[in-house]
């Protein structure tokens, strides 16, 4: 009988998504707001239980489950974030007949996540990956009269199933060529694969199917449309949770299952970590919907995290997974302050409705939404790397390890890129602090407050006292060293 | 007791100002005058504290305060106070407390008082933290902190179009310095664990005194870079000077200091003249040892250093607002610090003592000079130089406190003797040492640039003076002299600008040689020197008279120049010219020709170049930042087209790029 | 015994008939027939590979995998749904009202 | 469109191509012959005690998949609320 305490979380997730589906079918849209908080309360129960297993190690069901420092780690950072949508989201789904339905895919949603962080079997990672991949597909389209959400979950679904028919077809070429879909397994009998020229085939296929969650140009461009499109809780969830799903899965195929391929994986992330960061950075430039910009800075903060791959120490998979809980909280807390804001142009009913997050309607925010606004600047200073916060001690990590790696220009290149992103995240700043307000003041709704609040609270002490957090990621990397 | 008491206090200098950050920003609005009140007596306190520790250092130079707390992994934080700390603490907080003692006049009324008085105090907790840091991430951290409040502060009336144009200018431009001094940081780091051999246990990386241990080691590290073996620590150390252009305002980063102007005046007093600027000069000097070893560093410091002086002053010379010429003079006299630092290849420790000893009394007369021109502009309304005129007769203190900054800006007073002008002593000592240097390397270009500043500063300083003070108003103002609660810290700030130099000459060269000669970080500055192979001099003789008096020479006819051009003229108009008088619109056009004419002759026809060429080189680079943000915006409406919204592109570009990275990772990882 | 090479030749196929199918269809209901093509194309794969190597894992996978292709179509679907009832057309390639 | 569909069908070429390079160029380890127990010609017993032994964490987790899926897809193809 296996120990199944080591998936209390797993568990207490998929109940509380059980549960939640099961008793909103017999309650009256009014009384459905609860549903929200139990949501909200069974992720933290399963983030405290994450907190409280770190240390154990454990493989589970005949060795297709792993429990160890990186999976918890993931855990960790998918929780977050399920916890900042799921607060925010009391908001969203107010006065709604399918809060239900919206909690229980956000908490499956989740639950794959954090099964493809422990699972050591590819055939596992393929299902919980999928899981994942089909609950945020129907989140994306889930204003369903709106067609910006529809078209941008139209894409999502497109791309996203075009992804995994390719993941599937070089899991294939690897199951064939080592007889077995067993990551250790893998490792051991990866011989054939690491000497035939069917071997760069199929890393490629995985790296496009894992590039797809990551959004890695060229396979990012559904994200833009899909960020933009969805409501904003769930472009939260999608930016700063499933992204970094497919990183957690490359985590584990390429270094713990493809280490012979090294040489040409590495390579192939270092280009595409150049690619991406100059792409997305670039061009989020020129964007005026602010959520779309915070797709394209998504892009280039993927790209410095792919950095991890191209430079291979350990201190730059520390980074690497480092960046990701950091992310996590200021992606995630950004898209919730853009969450706020449509809510506030869609109720007030001024400024531009077209696109509400559009960025005139961020002029004035300061004295608008003062709280919003302060968080926003939180968020986008982070992410642009100032100090005090989460997203220097990242990059400062991450951007040291390539030049103790000896690869100077491709931190020379991630540090001009972070110069060049500080140009259209002080635009925002901006709009937000010196232009004049378009309309009154208004309240910030608990529930948005509440979550913008803990992301900052993430961000700061990230930044402030990264230690403990350093020493997670320490744990977690050398679980792949 | 009180020893240990003091030591254990040192923290709270940047603390107590930041903690009045957070109750002026948040409670400032429901007090008078902004909550003025709660900064002015955190700083207090801060000066207070920092006072009495330079004091007991001043006492015994071996008693550094020097606390380290663990950050993270091989990361800490932690204070540092030893001589060089001492005295830029002391000034900060001196400085930053009269300038807020001053804004409580000057800000009242405006509607965003609370915020101004927030964001200064935010300003000032973060100026502390930055020079007591123990450590170069802890430095740059605040260094950011700073660039962020210089922003805000900058655009504090961003009603302004041009307000908020100045500090997106500022932001940007700083921050090209800001990118320069994080690289030269992570390389420092990597080399760092490479040497000390990874992570270890109890051993502080980024703390001052294991890096300067490791210098040897460092300068040991060759890059081969275009084919030259270049040193690691010069890299780095020109990394870290790349930072201090930025914040220094020094050639050709300098263009962002001039727009500054359009934040209030108190806030160019306190950041673009006493403090702020000279953190870059404060980053040089703390990580002195490192330039010293590093071959080359100090000669592009002394360069760049002498010609920023000279150029900002060719481009004080022709400007007419009141604020932007103060803004050329700051850059250049901060391009005269540099290049105190940078002779330190032929004058070694003493470098940082005159660099320094330049920097206090520059805070002084500089910040009194902003002060006293915010006083004009509060009173009369206007700062185009072109419409003052005989200030003096209503605004009588201001003028004189004005004046005297004047003399200590052109540093007068009599070589030889201790009589004289704050800024005689030090920008002499400047001067001095670079002719030792030129005698020395048979380098007289450093020296060259120096004297000819020095011309310049006298000159623009005069005519800045007797354009504003002198003659008969050119417009109709109504002018007032200030309240008290201005005038008496710009007399206090007077008395500093005449005295402080005369009365601390050679103290505080001893005090500050000790910065790197005490106990804590015990070097020897002889074999650094050799690492760069800098040769430094023995204790020099005495110069010649006539070194010793040029510069007071060309200060006095620098003096007579502005004299004839901007006093005499106003005599010839006469008592009776007024606007309403066709003669005197008659003239006063023949002024402008007369003003024309005169310029051009008796400045000549080289400084009439020499200032053309100046302002195109302003053009170009301002040009140059421009241009960067018009291409990259250009560039990246150009590839959001890529995005076509159709998804059929979407599936194809997925394609195209495995089929293309295969490829490609096939084909490098066959060639290599 | 047929060579093993043959049923991947078949495979690789089937799985660029698909690929063609998505990039070049406007309709969606033939873009989501033609990624069912892609992932059957790897599910050939996988059972040859079981098959030839002589492990069952190769045709587990491919029956997880089959219902996880039903489960995709069912989600895709309904969401082309979703759109039909909106705009009354599935062409996607007119649906791009997100770009640039 | 020509154009598109002419590009469209190069890249495929281009991947087809790459892939049976792949395949084709590699040797795979293959068993002699194809083991045929003539008592017993399915090999349904041993799927199945894999996927209820070995496997039985994805097939939980299908099983979770099938649940999301059917809410996602009955949620977004309910018609309610039509315009």
């Amino acid at each position: 009988m296996e120990n199944l305490m080591f998936l209390a979380p797993e568990i207490a997730v998929a109940a509380t998504g059980l549960i939640i589906l099961l008793i909103g079918v017999f309650m009256s849209p009014r009384t459905k707001n609860v549903l929200g908080y139990l949501a909200t309360l069974g992720v933290l129960a399963a983030l405290v239980l994450t907190v409280r297993s770190f240390g154990t190690e454990a493989t589970m069901f005949s060795g297709t489950v792993s429990i160890d420092a990186l999976s918890q780690f993931f855990k960790l950072v998918f929780l977050t974030v399920s916890l900042i949508v799921s607060l925010a989201s009391i908001k969203y789904t107010e006065n709604s007949d399918h809060t239900e339905e919206f909690y229980t895919l956000v908490l499956f949603a989740t639950l794959g996540m954090m099964v493809v962080a422990s699972s050591n079997d590819f055939i596992l990672l393929f299902c919980a990956f999928e899981l994942a991949s089909f609950a945020t597909y129907a989140l994306a389209g889930f204003e369903k009269q709106n067609p910006g959400s529809l078209e941008g979950a139209m894409k999502y679904f497109m791309i996203g199933a075009v992804s995994s028919a390719l993941m599937l077809f070089g899991i294939s070429f690897v199951y064939g060529a080592t007889g077995t879909t067993s990551i250790p397994m893998i490792a051991e009998n990866i011989s054939l694969l690491a000497e035939s020229p069917i071997g760069i085939v199929a890393v490629v296929l995985l790296i496009a199917g894992f590039g797809f969650k990551m959004a890695l140009v060229p396979f990012h461009m559904w994200a833009p449309d899909a960020y933009q499109g969805s409501p904003s809780v769930v472009s939260s969830l999608l930016s700063a949770g499933s992204k970094k799903m497919g990183f957690v899965a490359a985590f584990r195929v390429f270094i713990l299952a493809l280490a012979a391929l090294q040489p040409d994986w590495q390579f192939a992330f270092t280009i595409l970590a150049v690619v991406t960061m100059t792409f997305g950075n670039v061009v989020a430039v020129s964007q005026t919907s602010v959520k779309r910009m915070l797709a394209y800075s998504s892009l280039a903060q993927a790209g410095y995290i792919a950095m991890a791959f191209a430079v291979m120490t350990p201190m730059a998979l520390t980074g690497g997974i480092f960046y990701t809980l950091a992310h996590a909280f200021m992606k995630g807390g950004a898209f919730i302050a853009a969450a706020a804001v449509v809510w506030m142009i869609t109720t007030q009913r001024t400024g531009d409705l077209q696109v509400p997050d559009h960025l005139d309607n961020f002029r004035g925010l300061g004295k608008r939404m003062p709280l919003a606004a302060l968080c926003m600047t939180v968020f986008v200073f982070a992410l642009a790397g100032i100090p005090l916060t989460s997203g220097f001690m990242a990059k400062v990590v991450l951007f040291s390890s390539a030049v103790q790696a000896g690869m100077t220009w491709l931190a020379v290149i991630a540090i001009l890129n972070s110069a060049l992103s500080l140009f259209y995240y002080a635009r925002l700043v901006r709009y937000m602090y010196f232009l004049p307000p378009e309309g009154k003041k208004i309240g910030l709704p608990f529930p948005y407050a509440a979550a913008l609040l803990l992301a900052t609270a993430g961000v700061l002490v990230m930044g402030l006292w990264p230690e403990p957090f350093l020493q997670w990621a320490m744990e977690a990397a050398k679980v792949l060293i | 007791m009180v020893k240990t008491a003091l030591k254990e206090f040192a923290f709270l200098i940047p603390l107590l100002p930041a903690l009045a950050f957070v109750i002026t920003f948040f409670f400032g609005r429901k007090m008078s005058s902004g909550g003025a009140i709660v900064p002015i007596l955190a700083i207090a306190a801060s000066f207070v504290i920092s006072l009495v520790i330079t004091l007991r250092l001043l006492a015994n130079p071996g008693e550094v305060i020097s606390q380290s707390y663990s950050w993270f992994a091989v990361l800490n934080i932690g204070v540092l106070i030893d001589p060089l700390a001492a005295v830029m603490l002391s000034m900060v907080s001196f400085v930053s407390l009269l300038i807020h003692i001053y804004a409580v006049s000057y800000m009242a009324g405006d509607p965003g008082e609370a915020r101004y008085f927030a964001e200064t105090a935010l300003f000032t907790a973060a100026m502390l933290s930055l020079v007591l840091s123990d450590n170069i991430l802890q430095l740059f951290v605040s260094w950011e902190l700073v660039g962020l409040c210089s922003y805000l502060l900058i655009g504090f009336w961003f009603e302004r179009p041009s307000a908020a144009a100045a500090a997106k200018k500022a932001f940007l431009t700083t921050r090209v310095g800001d990118v320069m001094f994080l690289t030269g940081i992570i390389i420092l780091t990597s080399d760092l664990l490479k040497l000390a051999g990874g992570f270890q246990d109890g051993t502080y990386l980024l703390r001052f005194d294991e890096i300067f241990s490791y210098i040897p080691q460092l300068s040991a590290l060759h890059s081969n870079i275009f084919g030259f073996e270049v040193s690691h620590l010069t890299i780095i150390t020109l990394l870290f000077f790349g930072g201090a252009i930025g914040k220094s305002g020094q050639f050709p980063l300098h263009v962002w200091l001039p727009d500054a102007m359009e934040g209030p005046t108190t806030v160019s007093a306190l950041i673009h003249a006493a403090t702020m600027v000279t953190a870059g000069v404060y980053l040089v000097a703390r990580t002195f040892p490192m330039f010293i070893a590093a071959p080359d560093s100090l000669m592009v410091i002394a360069y760049l250093g002498g010609f920023t002086a000279l150029f900002a002053g060719t481009m004080g010379i022709v400007m007419n607002d009141l604020k932007r010429v103060l803004a050329y003079s700051t850059i250049s006299q901060l391009g005269y610090m540099m290049l105190g630092l940078g002779l330190g290849s032929a004058i070694g420790l003493e470098a940082v003592g005159i660099s320094l000893f330049h920097l206090i009394n520059h805070a002084f007369f500089k910040a009194l000079l902003f002060l006293c021109a915010g006083s004009v502009i509060h009173a009369v309304g206007t700062q185009d130089m072109r419409e003052l005129g005989g200030v003096r007769k209503v605004m009588p203190i201001t003028a004189a406190t004005m004046t005297i900054a004047a003399l200590a800006l052109a540093g007068f007073g009599i070589p030889g003797t201790s009589i004289g002008t704050s800024g005689f002593f030090s920008k002499d000592a400047i001067i001095e040492a670079a002719y030792l240097f030129g005698e020395h390397s048979n380098n007289w270009i450093p020296y060259a640039f120096s004297i000819a500043a020095a011309l310049l500063t006298s000159i623009y300083i005069f005519r800045l003076i007797f354009m504003t003070f002198t003659g008969k108003p050119r417009s109709n103002y109504h002018g007032h002299e200030s309240p008290a609660i201005m005038t008496i810290p710009l007399s206090i700030l007077a008395i500093f600008a005449l005295v402080f130099g005369g009365l601390t000459k050679t103290g505080f060269m001893d005090f500050l040689k000790e910065t790197f000669a005490n106990s804590f970080v015990n070097l020897n500055i002889g074999s650094l020197a050799a690492l760069g192979r800098n040769q430094i001099l023995e204790a020099a003789g005495h110069e010649s008279l006539f070194v010793q008096w040029l510069p007071m020479i060309v200060a006095i006819a620098g003096l007579a120049v502005a004299f004839i051009i901007y006093y005499l003229r106003i005599i010839k108009l006469g008592p009776l010219a007024s606007m309403k008088n066709p003669v005197y619109r008659l003239l006063y056009k023949r002024y402008y020709q007369h003003e024309i004419y005169t310029e051009f002759f008796s400045l000549g026809i080289v400084y009439g170049i020499i200032a053309f060429l100046s302002q195109v080189l302003d053009v170009i680079i301002d040009s140059i930042v421009e241009g960067i943000g018009i291409l990259t915006v250009g560039v990246s409406e150009e590839l959001r087209k890529v995005q076509t919204g159709v998804i059929q592109t979407y599936a194809t570009a997925v394609i195209l790029g495995v089929s293309l990275l295969i490829i490609l990772v096939k084909l490098i990882t066959e060639v290599l | 015994m047929i060579p093993l090479i043959f049923y991947l030749g078949l495979a690789a196929l089937l799985f660029s008939i698909g690929l063609y199918g998505v990039m070049t269809h406007k309709n969606g209901i033939r873009m989501i027939m033609c990624i069912e093509l892609m992932l059957n194309s790897a599910n050939l794969n996988l059972v040859a590979f079981s098959s030839y190597t002589d492990t069952l894992n190769g045709q587990v996978f491919a029956i997880f995998s089959i219902a996880l292709a039903a489960a995709e179509a069912a989600v895709g679907f309904a969401i082309l749904m979703a759109i039909y009832r909106m705009h009354d057309k599935i062409n996607l390639d007119e649906l791009n009202i997100l770009r640039w | 469109m020509r154009i598109n569909r002419l590009l469209s069908f190069l890249v495929v070429l281009l991947f087809t191509a790459i892939v049976m390079v792949g395949a084709f160029g590699t040797s795979w380890n293959t068993v002699s012959e194809l083991p045929q127990n003539p008592a017993d010609q399915s090999n349904i017993e041993g799927i199945g005690m894999l996927i209820f032994t070995h496997y039985v964490a994805p097939f939980e987790v299908l099983s979770i998949v099938l649940l999301a899926s059917l809410i996602g897809a009955i949620y977004l193809a309910k018609g309610e609320g039509n315009r």
